[in-house]
Order: structure tokens, then C-alpha cells, then sequence
């Protein structure tokens, strides 16, 4: 196996003392596809947070693609190739849907300030092609119609849907997702696992899934780790967790 | 000339000017904890509280007690009147748009004030036992100034219990940790934050007519200046936290003081830029002021 | 020829300022020539309070950057032994034409605001604008102290009257033309982006310190040719010409005219300087028992800030510009993002906890 | 391109501005009625047109206000007793707002929109450096109520004039009167910084003192609109041995607060100053306190001169109070210098008034004689020293030039 992806060494994160997170480990291969598991304040969030440098590590080392990126900005971290998507849902609420993919597809090639200013052919060849890629990732994730529609318009499911196509405008290596399917109906977390599958089949992305609804989970991913009180407690297959008795006390809170 | 009792002299100056900073950023902070509001025509508030007083005093020739509660009571009416007006029919809307009525609002009073009253400055005269100057220690004070200093205290003391003792304090402190949730507790927050104008406009006009009776000068531009300052300390305190405001005027009173008392003349110039400079450090190193709460960001 | 179709317009603000210039008298030239610098300070604002989502109240600083300079750069070499003998003679001998004076105090005040603005700017909201506050306080004390340069509180007077209309609409224009430029383009959407919500800006790869600090220095340096367009219109400068009551009548107009909007701007520019002017007419006209009401036309234009604020608190314009307000009047092609009616189906207001 | 439309649209958009603009101004034969309250009847004659130019509102307003009242009350004098060469006066009286644009867009609709023939007023140098010259440009002689920066006629240009003494002239005086009749020989300064008009004061003050061979032991500022002088006042304390005299350069405003400072922390020397302490606030601020302070100033209102006190009592007929200040003097002066020159220049036209100005020999004024030398525009008027003494004020002396 070639050089893992992501490899994470001995990761804490504190707040004021609370430990969030600690001795969290992962090596991440390219092309996997993984959940993180655990129950609410497990730390699974934080986790990412971490990773995405919008929360810096107290302590550890994060290597992505060969490059070090503990102590990098979220938009570094973004550029180098990481994206995420918000338990919460964050959009940019009041621009179009367009205005928001654009806005992901700009973490690589942006103009350069004279262009604009001077309105350089540069520019326009740069907006068109931001246009184009825009509306073919749109078309992808099925909200082409939704183009000129102000974001926080949209309906709840196709506004986790645009944070998605949000973040792969980034052009990532690496999606984190965070509980994709919070809120959604059966048939639309349905839908979702069908697309989490084919990003990570036609599209060659490794993700990370944190998520509760765990038919998505089990159903979608290689390997899964547990996270409880900040610590990993259990990591394996989908079937090798399912039995694992740690993972049952931390989810029922009785010794099996 | 740094003799003793110099400094001890500059100390009590500066605890003085402090006093009253204290007292309007105080008033400011407890508004913008509950509605993020910057309220620019707090230092106005002072103004009205000065020009109430002054009437008290000189036309109903009542006791200068009596006229500083008039002042209170008339200036938190006039708050809870201007937040119904012009405050809470902006409640859901953009922050720089209630900044914006406040500075109409400002405008609105120093302009009425000139006109109904003329911008001719008038005098505030106080009892003479109030006036009265005490040299001791080679100290020289006026009575006033131990009044500004023991009511100001008194007044954020108060203030302090109430926030932290009763129902309505600790309603109010809800609300600036969350209107919100507040709300979803069955917490009238209408009221709440009328109460919160209420002890705020009442704030300025305590310091109002402590400020016009220690320099004995009311004009309808009096406050403005004062409450940009307050704005200051407010922010340099940490905005929306009481103690900070505190903190925050006092140490903005000692600043403008000790620079004038221990620098050089031809260097003095530089107050307000050296003043300024140093709350520019205070930020750099604490971005949300020296006892605000920092804001985490929650993914 | 199609690149060619914007030059029309600009040729015809061009050509009415000319012709402003030779038909009419100097009072209205005055207000003309006025008008267009709050459009320049107003619409150079809106980049940071409006865009990028800082609240900077530091736009007078700016200002008096830009006049000083000016002013320096400009005075004739005779009158300059004269008021400010004490310039190093590098400075004393100069006189520079107008427009390169603009260019350099534009520069001038850039360049401090992107020295001032990579410590300022790591901050947030209301404490970056105190931050702004205290950079305009600065400044005023530094001109009131620096005399050498800038004559102390006695301030430099006699500069050349070069702000012509011509001048004034040219500037502006330029303003308005490269503000439109980068807010509807990659560093546009970056600024927005935020301004909506930083913190997903940060993790689609914005750099956001880059962005803001692009909006400051951009808003610097217009509003530094305003400066200097304002100090050859009036001639004599003090250090109190450049208060926190200029700031506070910009942000007043970006607010009022819609934060958001360069329409908006200029529609709030040119009613904050039209009104107060028209109402000093009543003042005297309505005189009630031969005492002329002098501070209502501040009364009514304070009235108005509330009204605007009660019924419009997005302000006039809100963010729409001109061309989706043309659009639906059914002229031109709508650009704004329309809304889902969303019978029935859950929006982002029903979010579910996560 | 959509967006090069939009950038279209837009700058039509500001042409329809810039359109609405010069359609909102109405052109200067629509202009507004003339103010009525300043024709008692219906003139015969086409009236005289002179501003009164003037900061009613905002921070010079305490000033300004005062002045234009003393403006209106000398036109409505003129006009009761027949006009000039059989015309009527009018005021157009348009407020500056303490604000240079608006000041200077003042001065300009006079000029340009109602044509007055000479223009008055402005109490300080910032506002008369912007508006003087757009009268100069515009050939209409402009004279100054209050300003006494003493070399604004050079600054600004032979249409501008001043009625009153140049802070020179004042500054000299009060400092001969510290020398002269206070014994002074040592001085403690301290300036407003924020003020042309007070930074001058000063350089003059210590120019003269200490040419005279006094000797200035300390020298503090201060900046317009602080009220809290406890830090300078402990440094004078500190000072040993104590100053002579304190001489205290302030605007009006702070006349008052420095006066109650410095005499409640207990100093009790003389506190010397120029017209900026000109104002009733002394007395009422300071109270009791107020003793031993001197200034000069352009007129003392007790002067027996009648002249002086039929002007105390029109204005106290008219206003229902006494003159706040000087400056309604200086006020009520200049209308009736630049009326006496339209009298002696047997015309309404601006030049023959800048001439006949310029000619002003021994013109009898309340603040004292004005006459404009050859080639000056800056009157050698006499100073007047005024001691408060127990909250009252009271004439001590007249210093001639």
C-alpha cells in the first residue's frame, strides 16, 4: 500500500481543560471510506473540527498527502485538499445557489486583482469557466434548476445536498461528512447513501462519515471507528463493531 | 514633583473621571449585552439627565438628592419610551440598523436641545456643602468628589445585586446569554429589556449630573463626548460584561490622567493617540476585551 | 464594439458634468461637486461595512490621509515657504500636479491601512470599530501635533480650488467602476461569503484574512481621493475637518441606501447631501415669529435616518442594485436569486437539532 | 455579459443622479420668498441683500448665535430709521452648522443664489479660511464678526476684512497689563491645542512676555472638550515657587471649568486670558470662586459710554436678556460697518463697498474705534481689560494701540 492519505498521531483537543478529544489515532488510505461513530459529546465533531484546522490541536500531528497540516489555517487546509461539510448546515444563506458553488470552486483559481479591476480577458474566461464547472456540479448533485435560488430558501434535504456540492467544488481529496443525514426522511437518507456511494465509487474520494442513522453507516462504509468521551474505544469492520461489547456499553450504558 | 502626595492627588483625579466612565459604560454594556446594540445616544441620556436636574434645581428649587432621583426617574422613562419607539420595532433586524436610529436618535436630542434651549452652556450650581473643598495630607478634594466616587460604587454595587440576586436581574442576564432561549423559558424579554434600557438611561443620568456638577457646565453636547469614551471603556472591558465596563472606565480615567500627570508637556499632545494606542494593544492581545467572553466558535 | 457599450454612459455623466461646470453657478456646482465625494466616501465604505461584513468607522482617517498629502504635495512652492517652512526641503520644493497628489495619497493611505489593518483586523464586530474609532483619533492628534507638516490645529488653508466638477465625477466614476468591478467578481463573492458566515468561508478554502484586509485598504484608498477631492473643494483644512461626525454621516448613508447595494450607496449619498441642503431653505422660510428655526433641517434628516430604519431597516435598496430593480420593472435580465416557495416543504427555519 | 450591463445600468443610474441633483436645486429665479421678518414693510426700493453668515447650530453655536442676533438687531435698527440710501436691508441668514461644507455651501448660495452685496459674520478662523475665499473669488467683500486670527485680510484677499483686533494686538495687551499693573514676572501657560484662534493667543502671549523679560516656568495644553483639568492643575501645584500669573488660552467653553478648577484646587494667583473668556460662564460656573481673573476683550458691556449701553439695552429690549457675549457686539458692529460703507459709497455694488470699507476711517463702534490703515484690512482697535472679581465683571482698563 502506497503512503496513507491521512495519518493522525496521538490528536487531544481540550477546552479549558475539558478534554474533547484524545490519544485519537487514524491512518486513512486513499479511497477509503469510513464512519465515526459514537454518542452525542463523543467528540466526533470536534474531531473534525480538528482536522479542518477550525479548532487547532492541543496536542498531536495531523499529516495529509504527505504535507503537515497540524497547525494550518481552515483555508489552508481547504486548499490542501480537505472539505467538510456543518452538522448544522452552513451556507452561505443569502446568495444564490450558484454564487455559493462558485464560491467553493474559487479555493483554486481565483483572479488576480489587476484582472478584475481592468476587467483583463483573463477574467472573463475565469468567470465563465467558474459558471460552467458550477452548473455541471449542480447538475451532478441534481440542483441545476435551483441555480438562482437564494440558499437559505431552499428545502431543508436540498440544502444539505448544496453544502455537499459545496464542498467538492473545493475539489477535495478528502470529504469529512458530518451527519449527512440529520433530519432526513428514510427515503432521502436512501438517496444520500446512494450518493455517498457514488462519490466515493465514480469519483475516487476518501471520506470520513460521522453519522447516527446507522443503516447509512453500516451500509456505506469499509471501516468504523467508536468514539466516546473523546477516546477511540473500538475500531474495525461494520460487523466487528456491531458485536463489540465497549460499543454496546457506550451506546446502551450497560456492561454486555 | 513625584512627591506622595502628588501621585496620591493624580490617583483620586483619576479615580474620579474613572468613576463616571465607569457609570455610563456601564449603562452602555448592559444594553448591548441583552440587544448587541451600540447605543450612541447614551452619552445624550447624560445630557437630558443634566438638563432635568438642573431644572429640578433652579426652578422647583428642590434638594440636589431629590434632583438626581428626579433625573433618574424622568431620564429611564424617556429609555423605555425611546426603546419602544425606535428599538423594538427594529428587535429580528440587522445590528447597524438599530446603530443607525441611535444616532438619529443623538442627533435628535442635541438638535432639540439647541433649539428649545439654545446652545449657550448653563451654569449647574450645587449646594455649597456638596462643593465644599477638604485639604488634608497636602491632598485638596472637593466633598463632590468623594460623593462621585462612594455613589458611582454605590450605584454599580447595586446594579451588581440585582443582576445577580433577583428574578428580573437574572432574566436579564438570560437574555444576553441567549434573547432566544430566553424567550422559549416564558421569560417576557420585552420587559426585560425595557427594564435594561431603564437602569441604563438611568446610569447616564446619575453620571450625567455627577459629570455637570463636578464642572458645573451643562450644554446640549455635553454627553456625547463622555459617552464615546464610555463606548471605549465598554469595548477595552469587554463589552456586554459589567465588571469589564468597570474595569474598563476606570482604567480609561487612569490612562487619561496619569499621561497628562507624568508626561511632558510637549509629548501630552499625544494623549488621546496614546490612549487609543493602548486599547489597540489591550485588543490585539485580548480580542474581546480584558474580561469578555471570548467567542467559540462552534462548528 | 461590445466592450465599447459602457463607455456611453460614462460619456454622458462626463459631458453633464461639463456642462454643469460652465452653466451653472458655483453654489450648485458646490453641492454637485459634494455630492460626488460622499458618493465616493459612501460607496468606498460599503467594501468593508457592507461586503466583507466589518463595521469600520474609520473612513475619516482615510480622508484627512488624503487631503493632507494633497495638500502638501499641491501647494505652491512660494506659498509653501511661506505656510509650512519647516517641510524638508525634498518636500518643500515639490508641487505636484492634482491628479498625481491624488494617486500618491491614495497610495499614502493603503498603505497605512494595510499596515494598520493586518493587527486590527484580527478583530471582530463592535471592537474592530472601536479599533477604526481610535485609528481616526490617531490620526487627528498626529495632524495636530505634526507641525511641521500639517500646521497644527491651524490646519493648511489657501490649497488650489482644483476640485472641479470634471474632477469630482471622474473620480468617481473610477470608484464606482472598480468597486463594481471587484465586489462582482471572485474577491466579491469572497467577501461575502464572509461577511454570511466566516467560519464556513474559512473551510471552502476563502482566505479570509486576505479578504478582509483586500476590502480595507480598497475602502482606504477611495476614500483618500475623496479626501483630497473635498480638501481642494473646500481649500482650508484642520485637523477636526476629519471628525467621527463625517464617519458617522457615511455610515449613515450606506445604511440608509442598504448595506450591500453600490446603488444603494449612491442613492444614500446623494439623499444625505441633497436633503439637509433643501431643508436649510425652510429654516429661514418658516420662521415662526420672525425667529428662523435653525437645526430642523438635522431634526427632519434625523427623522427620516428613523423612519428608514423603522420601515426599511435593510435600507432603501436592501442589496439589490439597479439592474434587478430595472429588471423587475421588466428591463434587463434579473441577476438576484429568487426565493423557493416552499409549500409544505420544510426549510431551513424548521432545522431539526443535529 | 450581464455584468457589463450591470455596470451600465448602474452609471445611468448616477447620471440620472447627477440629473436629479441639478433639477433639485431650484434655479436662482425660483428661489424661496425673501424671509419676511426682515421687512417691517413693503420696500419701496429693491432691498440690500448682506449675509449674516454664521454656525447658529452645533459646537460654535454659543458664539455664532449671539453674533447674528447682533446682526439682525443692528438691520432692524438701520431699516427702522429709514435703510441705507433709501433701500431696505435683508438679512439672508443661512446656517453654517458648525461644519465646513456646510459653511462654505452657505457662503456660496448668498453669492450665488440670493446675490447678497457684502456678506458678515463667522467668530472663528476654520470656517472663515473656507468661506472668505469664495467671496474673494467672487469679488464680495467679506468681514469677519469674530475671527482675530490677525493675518487672514493677507491669507485670504483684499475683499476680506475684520472688525475686530487681532489676537496680536489682544494677546499683547494682556500680557503689558501682567507686566504693568500685576507685577507678573513669571507665567504659567496652558493652551487649548484644538484651536487655531487659542494656539495663536499663546504664541503671542509668550512672544511678548517673555520679550519683555518675563519668563514662562511651565507651559501645559490641553484639547477642546476635555473637562477634567485635575492632571494639569496638580503639576502647577507641584511647581515651586508658584507662577506670578496663570495665563490660560481657552475658547469659552472651557473659560469657566479651568477658572472653577484651578481656584477650588486652591490656586489663587491671577488667571490672565484673551476674548476667548469673554462669557458670563465665568461667574456662573466659578461663582464666589471667580476672583482675580483678567482678560481682554473687544468691549466691556458696564462701559458708561453710551454708545455701549444703548446697544446693552436694544439688544435686552429685543432678546429678553442681555448680550450672551462680546460677539453679539462684533455682530451688531459689522452690519453697521458694512452699512456705513454702502452709505459712503453711494452704492450697492460690491466693489464700491469693498472700496469704501477699505477707506473706514474712525468708524465709531461699539467694540471700540475701526479704522483700516492704508492697505490693512485689520482694524488697530483699542483692547479693553475686564477683571472678575467676586463673580462680577468690571471694566479696569482700555489699552490703545
Amino acid at each position: 500500500m502506497a503512503v496513507p492519505l491521512l495519518q493522525v498521531h496521538d490528536l487531544a483537543k481540550s477546552f479549558r481543560g475539558v478534554q474533547a478529544l484524545q490519544d485519537y489515532r487514524l491512518e486513512l488510505g486513499h479511497r477509503e471510506l469510513i464512519g465515526v461513530i459514537g454518542p452525542n459529546g463523543a467528540g466526533k465533531t470536534t474531531l473534525f473540527n480538528v482536522l479542518t484546522g477550525v479548532a487547532p490541536a492541543t496536542r498531536g500531528r495531523i499529516v495529509f498527502n504527505g504535507q503537515d497540516i497540524t497547525r494550518a489555517t481552515p483555508d489552508a487546509i481547504c486548499r490542501a485538499g480537505i472539505a467538510r461539510t456543518f452538522q448544522n448546515i452552513r451556507l452561505f444563506r443569502r446568495l444564490s445557489v450558484l454564487d455559493n458553488v462558485r464560491i467553493g470552486l474559487q479555493a483554486h483559481g481565483r483572479n488576480r486583482l489587476h484582472e478584475v479591476v481592468l476587467r483583463l480577458p483573463g477574467f472573463a474566461t475565469q468567470e465563465r469557466r467558474l459558471e460552467q464547472q458550477a452548473r455541471e456540479l449542480l447538475d451532478m448533485l441534481d440542483l441545476a434548476e435551483y441555480a438562482g435560488v437564494q440558499a437559505d430558501t431552499l428545502p431543508y434535504g436540498l440544502q444539505r445536498r448544496l453544502e455537499i456540492a459545496i464542498a467538492l467544488a473545493t475539489r477535495p481529496k478528502l470529504l469529512l461528512l458530518d451527519e449527512p443525514a440529520a433530519g432526513m426522511n428514510p427515503a432521502e437518507a436512501e438517496a444520500l447513501m446512494r450518493l455517498i456511494a457514488r462519490l466515493h465509487g465514480e469519483h475516487e474520494l476518501t471520506i470520513i462519515l460521522i453519522e447516527h442513522n446507522m443503516r447509512v453507516v453500516m451500509g456505506v462504509c469499509q471501516r468504523i471507528q467508536v468514539l466516546n468521551y473523546g477516546r477511540l474505544i473500538a475500531e474495525g469492520s461494520p460487523e466487528a463493531i456491531q458485536q463489540d461489547p465497549r460499543v454496546l456499553e457506550a451506546y446502551l450504558g450497560v456492561a454486555a | 514633583m513625584l512627591t506622595p502626595s502628588y501621585v496620591a492627588q493624580q490617583v483620586i483625579n483619576a479615580l474620579n473621571i474613572g468613576s463616571i466612565y465607569a457609570l455610563v459604560a456601564i449603562g452602555l454594556t448592559v444594553v448591548y449585552g441583552i440587544l448587541r446594540l451600540i447605543n450612541f445616544a447614551h452619552g445624550d441620556m447624560m445630557t437630558v439627565g443634566a438638563y432635568v436636574a438642573l431644572a429640578a434645581l433652579t426652578a422647583l428649587a428642590m434638594p440636589a438628592v431629590a434632583a438626581l432621583l428626579i433625573a433618574m426617574l424622568v431620564v429611564s422613562a424617556l429609555g423605555i419610551v425611546i426603546e419602544r419607539l425606535a428599538y423594538r420595532p427594529l428587535r429580528g433586524a440587522p445590528e447597524v440598523a438599530m446603530l443607525i436610529t441611535s444616532l438619529a436618535i443623538s442627533s435628535l436630542i442635541q438638535n432639540g436641545a439647541t433649539m428649545t434651549l439654545t446652545a449657550q452652556p448653563r451654569p449647574v450650581r450645587l449646594p455649597a456643602e456638596l462643593t465644599q473643598r477638604i485639604s488634608a495630607l497636602g491632598l485638596s478634594f472637593a466633598v463632590m468628589d468623594v460623593i462621585i466616587i462612594a455613589l458611582a460604587i454605590a450605584l454599580m454595587v447595586a446594579l451588581t445585586l440585582f443582576v445577580q440576586r433577583t428574578t428580573l436581574g437574572i432574566a436579564m442576564r438570560a437574555c444576553s446569554e441567549n434573547v432566544r432561549v430566553t424567550q422559549l423559558m416564558g421569560i417576557d424579554v420585552n420587559r426585560v429589556i425595557a427594564v435594561a434600557f431603564a437602569i441604563s438611561a438611568g446610569l447616564a443620568a446619575a453620571a450625567g449630573v455627577l459629570w455637570t456638577g463636578k464642572f458645573g457646565i451643562v450644554d446640549p453636547f455635553t454627553g456625547f463626548l463622555p459617552g464615546l469614551k464610555a463606548f471605549v471603556a465598554a469595548v477595552i472591558g469587554g463589552i456586554g460584561n459589567i465588571p469589564g465596563a468597570m474595569l474598563g472606565g476606570y482604567l480609561l480615567g487612569f490612562a487619561e490622567v496619569f499621561f497628562v500627570a507624568f508626561m511632558p508637556p510637549e509629548v501630552s499632545g499625544y494623549r488621546d493617540a496614546f490612549v487609543f494606542v493602548l486599547l489597540l494593544i489591550v485588543l490585539l492581545v485580548r480580542p474581546s476585551g480584558l474580561l469578555g467572553a471570548r467567542e467559540v466558535n462552534r462548528a | 464594439m461590445k466592450r465599447l457599450v459602457p463607455l456611453i454612459p460614462i460619456a454622458v455623466v462626463m459631458g453633464l458634468a461639463g456642462l454643469a461646470q460652465s452653466a451653472l453657478n458655483d453654489y450648485y456646482q458646490r453641492i454637485l461637486a459634494v455630492i460626488a465625494i460622499n458618493v465616493i466616501l459612501a460607496v468606498s465604505l460599503n467594501l468593508t461595512n457592507g461586503y466583507s461584513g466589518d463595521f469600520s468607522l474609520g473612513h475619516a482617517a482615510f480622508m484627512a490621509i488624503g487631503a493632507y498629502t494633497s495638500a502638501i504635495l499641491t501647494l505652491p512652492v512660494r506659498m509653501k515657504a511661506v505656510v509650512l517652512p519647516d517641510l524638508p526641503p525634498w518636500l518643500g520644493q515639490v508641487e505636484l500636479p492634482f491628479a498625481v497628489a491624488v494617486v500618491i495619497g491614495s497610495g499614502l493611505a493603503a498603505l497605512v491601512a494595510f499596515i494598520v489593518g493586518i493587527p486590527v483586523l484580527r478583530l471582530r464586530g463592535h471592537y474592530l470599530a472601536v479599533a477604526t474609532l481610535g485609528l481616526m483619533v490617531i490620526v487627528q492628534v498626529i495632524a495636530l501635533n505634526w507641525q511641521p507638516f500639517t500646521r497644527g490645529a491651524r490646519g493648511i488653508n489657501g490649497l488650489p480650488p482644483f476640485t472641479t466638477l470634471l474632477w469630482a465625477y471622474g473620480w468617481m466614476l473610477v470608484t464606482i467602476a472598480v468597486i463594481w468591478r471587484i465586489v462582482h467578481s471572485s474577491f466579491g463573492r469572497a467577501m461575502m461569503a464572509v461577511r454570511e458566515d466566516e467560519l464556513a468561508a474559512a473551510c471552502r478554502g476563502v482566505p479570509i484574512f486576505r479578504t478582509r484586509l483586500l476590502a480595507f485598504v480598497c475602502g482606504a484608498l477611495f476614500a483618500s481621493i475623496a479626501g483630497a477631492l473635498w480638501a481642494h473643494l473646500i481649500t482650508a483644512i484642520t485637523p477636526s475637518s476629519f471628525s467621527f461626525l463625517i464617519t458617522f454621516n457615511v455610515v449613515a448613508m450606506v445604511v440608509i441606501g442598504g448595506s450591500g447595494s453600490i446603488t444603494g450607496s449612491v442613492i444614500g449619498a446623494v439623499l444625505m447631501t441633497l436633503l439637509p441642503e433643501l431643508l436649510r431653505r425652510f429654516e429661514t422660510a418658516l420662521a415662526i415669529g420672525g425667529q428662523p428655526l435653525y437645526g430642523l433641517s438635522q431634526i427632519v434628516v434625523a427623522l427620516m435616518m428613523l423612519g428608514v430604519m423603522l420601515f426599511r431597516p435593510q435600507g432603501l435598496m436592501g442589496r439589490r442594485e439597479l439592474p434587478e430593480v430595472l429588471a423587475a420593472m421588466g428591463i434587463g435580465v434579473p441577476t438576484r436569486p429568487s426565493r423557493v416557495e416552499a409549500a409544505g416543504e420544510k426549510t431551513a427555519q424548521a432545522q431539526t437539532p443535529g | 455579459m450581464s455584468r457589463i450591463s450591470g455596470f451600465r445600468l448602474l452609471t445611468v443610474s448616477i447620471t440620472f443622479a447627477a440629473l436629479a441633483a441639478a433639477c433639485a436645486a431650484p434655479p436662482p429665479a425660483a428661489r424661496p420668498p425673501a424671509q419676511p421678518q426682515e421687512q417691517p414693510t413693503a420696500p419701496a426700493a429693491e432691498t440690500i441683500k448682506i449675509g449674516a453668515l454664521y454656525g447658529v447650530t452645533g459646537g460654535m453655536s454659543s458664539i455664532d448665535a449671539p453674533g447674528l442676533n447682533g446682526m439682525k438687531l443692528a438691520a432692524k435698527q438701520i431699516n427702522a430709521a429709514g435703510g441705507v440710501l433709501g433701500r431696505q436691508i435683508e438679512l439672508i441668514a443661512i446656517d453654517g452648522k458648525t461644519d465646513q461644507t456646510a459653511t462654505t455651501n452657505a457662503a456660496s448660495e448668498m453669492i450665488n443664489v440670493h446675490k447678497v452685496v457684502a456678506i458678515g459674520g463667522l467668530n472663528d478662523s476654520t470656517f472663515a479660511l473656507a468661506a472668505g475665499p469664495i467671496a474673494q473669488q467672487a469679488g464680495i467683500p467679506f468681514v469677519t464678526a469674530g475671527a482675530t486670527l490677525p493675518t487672514l485680510p493677507e491669507q485670504i484677499g483684499d475683499f476680506f476684512f475684520m472688525a475686530p483686533f487681532g489676537d496680536d494686538a489682544q494677546a499683547y495687551a494682556i500680557a503689558d497689563y501682567a507686566i504693568d499693573d500685576l507685577g507678573a514676572k513669571t507665567a504659567y501657560m496652558l493652551v487649548d491645542q484644538a484651536y487655531d484662534f487659542t494656539t495663536a493667543l499663546a504664541k503671542f502671549f509668550k512672544e511678548r512676555f517673555t520679550g519683555r523679560g518675563g519668563t514662562i516656568v511651565l507651559e501645559d495644553i490641553y484639547k477642546s472638550g476635555d473637562t477634567d483639568f485635575s492632571a494639569q492643575i496638580a503639576k502647577v501645584k507641584a511647581l515651586n515657587p508658584q507662577p506670578d500669573v496663570l495665563f490660560i488660552s481657552a475658547v469659552p467653553s472651557e473659560a469657566g471649568l479651568t477658572t472653577k478648577q484651578f481656584r477650588d484646587a486652591g490656586l489663587t494667583q491671577p488667571i490672565i486670558s484673551g476674548d476667548g473668556f469673554d462669557t458670563p460662564l465665568i461667574a456662573e460656573v466659578a461663582g464666589e470662586v471667580a476672583d482675580e481673573v483678567y482678560y481682554s476683550t473687544h468691549a466691556a458691556l458696564d462701559n458708561p459710554d453710551p454708545k455701549v449701553q444703548n446697544f446693552v439695552k436694544a439688544y435686552t429690549e429685543e432678546y429678553g436678556r442681555g448680550p450672551e457675549n462680546a460677539f453679539a457686539a462684533l455682530g451688531y458692529d459689522t452690519l453697521n460697518l458694512i452699512a456705513d460703507a454702502i452709505k459712503r459709497a453711494g452704492s450697492a455694488d460690491p466693489k464700491a463697498i469693498r472700496d469704501a470699507l477699505a477707506a473706514t476711517q474712525g468708524f465709531n463702534a461699539v467694540t471700540g474705534e475701526i479704522t483700516y490703515q492704508e492697505g490693512k484690512r485689520k482694524p488697530n482697535k483699542s483692547v479693553t481689560i475686564i477683571k472678575v472679581q467676586d463673580g462680577k465683571y468690571s471694566f479696569v482698563k482700555e489699552i490703545k494701540p
